[in-house]
């Protein structure tokens, strides 16, 4: 026969809130004769619990915490037995706050991995086990209406960021987006974003070469560099923009920016330099005149400008 | 003004786009079709198609001859339509080329919304969105892959016609 | 209606082999006259066919290939159409050979994944798809007689180990393993290997420390090092035995090699050296007396002896 069983009324109360459980030991408890003594432990202090005696003859021992104040309580139930002190039930109690709005919430499309990636900030901890999801739907006007729902998004453990793939996204149309996050004392919403799929497309950066003099390409002038570049591949459908970068090398004097250019150039003369001066380049490029998110810079070219 | 000037310059930015994004995923098919199975040239596969009954789309109203605004848009609309319905038949076409075919699908989609919606906002959309006929049957996966030569072929050069449409649309 | 259709008796054969195609054409066939010429087209090389008229009154064009001599054939029927070759069905024919068995089949406890790792060679290729399986039975005797299967192994695509995780084990009884590879024309076995598991147990590297000089430490005499180690701390229920290897920096000198030494020493003198000079010192650890793999051996502990 079982001598004592704990009861919670929730086994989770926000930080600092009281909690009042109770031990019920049973009548047929052979070892307990009446004068024994229940304590509860609390973590590792022992307390005396206040003594009830129930219609049905059983005992029942209670103990109110004013204050929980750490995350996570072992409450031992106890019987003073001897010289020793029996263990009787334990109980797990966890304190927190419910979840903080997520926010800074952000969103790319990634054409590599033809899918929608969306990162947010979880806000601060709040000592429980929450659950973060990415919710969306797709909206004909400016998401003030869902059209179809989409599939929640749920991350990876303790991530916070989720990838909608290609199949559940109309790259052209509007769609809301927002992270619930969940716990057991409640639930947040982060604010809504409105956007178009392709609206946040990032690019990957555009490939950058010297023209080395051929033929058909005269040298370039004093103080002239040749190149051309090309945009990512898998973006040659995109209309683009982009935007050339340069430092003399070693790169004290800060970056010089030309632009907008093409996003495909077979030949392109960068003139204004100091003769016989290495320079670093870098190349990046954006959806245009559609919107879209600069690429990261192309890795940087180093050539070096001709004699005077 | 052009016959097209009340057309928004943004929805047609997206719309050249679109169709530059479908046809790259045609000629991927199309490529990988060749690469893998030696279909090469649809001119191959003419006997078959009239076996198979692949139907095509009318583009008239998009013609240079006969350039009607709504007239075009509801043919584009419903050739890619079709289009759709053609490609979901070939359905089991190859697990390797199954990514690829999805690929175009969602984009011949996502383009026919756009239309479908501009259709909306000028107050031409069709009273009833259109239903899709029946399709050819393939009944072996070579039938999928000269279907898929074929489909591709004919949406290459549908999407030639209708981007030509637009681009007279989108001179002012 | 369809106007060919490629019938074969296998679409998989031994390389070599010959193999009869047939294509029939039907009746309704509306573009075909009687004089039309069935062509079929062998990869990318024309052969005519062998015309035979069936019974229900459709044509029948054969086509036998003496021997199949590449692994992958397109074999088209097709009919000339006017100008241009219409191709009328495609078969995809392949051709191998039975799986060689697998060899060199070797399997080691992992402690830190907790199971057991088997690898093999899976033998020259068969040009077909070929599924590898690692099969196993516990066992009392020496595998002779099969007590309780153990459920298959299944390798990741093209990967030729897998890993029998630690709930299908007996850690030290006796199982009988091998490794089964299928495809289309044949089935083989490598050779069965009986084996206890921790018996084949490898350990991770012990830690070997220098001992610095403190109160209760005297400074080592002139050529010789004071050391300690530990053995991997989750393998310290294992008797082991270890042994240590010297070599003056730089290292054109080989290993000189010390054991057997005792799996836990908190002082440990080495001995014998040249004086001031840099020695690289490596340990390493192995089951014992119970069987077992060397481990690897530990980092390298670079010391440097005192002068004379």
């Amino acid at each position: 026969e079982e001598c004592g069983r704990i009861s919670l009324p929730t086994p989770i109360v926000h930080l600092g809130d009281p909690i009042t459980a109770s031990c019920t030991i049973s009548p047929n408890c052979s070892h307990l004769d009446p004068e024994s003594q229940i304590l509860w432990k609390l973590g590792t202090e022992l307390q005396p619990g206040k003594r009830q005696r129930l219609a049905d003859g059983r005992q029942e021992f209670t103990i109110t915490v004013a204050h929980l104040n750490s995350p996570r309580v072992l409450l031992s139930c106890c019987l003073r037995w001897g010289t020793s002190l029996q263990i009787l039930d334990q109980a797990e109690v966890q304190a927190g706050y419910p979840p903080a709005a997520p926010h800074n919430l952000s969103c790319l499309m990634n054409l590599t991995t033809n899918s929608l990636i969306c990162q947010w900030e979880p806000g601060p901890n709040n000592h429980l086990s929450t659950n973060f999801t990415l919710k969306s739907f797709k909206s004909r006007g400016n998401c003030q209406t869902q059209e179809d729902s989409i599939p929640d998004c749920v991350p990876n453990d303790g991530q916070n960021h989720c990838s909608i793939p290609r199949r559940h996204l109309q790259l052209y149309q509007n769609m809301g987006i927002w992270v619930q996050a969940e716990n057991a004392l409640g639930t947040s919403k982060s604010p809504q974003l409105c956007l178009v799929p392709m609206d946040v497309v990032k690019l990957e950066p555009p490939t950058l070469w010297a023209l080395d003099p051929s033929p058909e390409v005269a040298p370039p002038q004093p103080g002239c560099l040749l190149l051309r570049w090309e945009p990512w591949r898998p973006s040659l459908y995109i209309e683009q923009k982009c935007e050339l970068r340069h430092q003399p090398q070693p790169g004290e004097a800060s970056w010089a920016l030309v632009g907008p250019l093409l996003s495909q150039t077979l030949q392109y003369e960068l003139c204004g330099l100091l003769p016989s001066t290495a320079y670093a380049l870098q190349l990046r490029c954006t959806r245009w005149p559609l919107p879209g998110h600069w690429s990261d810079w192309s890795p940087s070219l180093t050539l070096t400008t001709a004699q005077q | 003004p052009g016959p097209g000037s009340s057309l928004p310059q943004s929805f047609l930015l997206k719309c050249f786009e679109q169709m530059r994004k479908v046809q790259a995923d045609g000629t991927a098919l199309q490529e990988r079709l060749c690469a893998t199975y030696k279909l090469c040239h649809p001119e191959e596969l003419v006997l078959l198609g009239h076996a198979l009954g692949i139907p095509q789309p009318p583009l008239s109203s998009c013609s240079s001859q006969a350039l009607q605004l709504t007239g075009c848009l509801r043919q584009l609309h419903g050739g890619l339509f079709l289009y759709q319905g053609l490609l979901q038949a070939l359905a089991g076409i190859s697990p390797e080329l199954a990514p690829t075919l999805d690929t175009l699908q969602l984009d011949i989609s996502d383009f026919a919304v756009n239309i479908w919606q501009q259709m909306e906002e000028l107050g031409v959309a069709p009273a009833v969105p259109p239903t899709q006929g029946t399709m050819p049957t393939f009944t072996s996966s070579f039938q999928r892959r000269a279907g898929g030569v074929l489909v591709t072929s004919d949406l290459q050069s549908f999407l030639e016609l209708a981007y030509r449409a637009l681009r007279s649309f989108a001179k002012p």
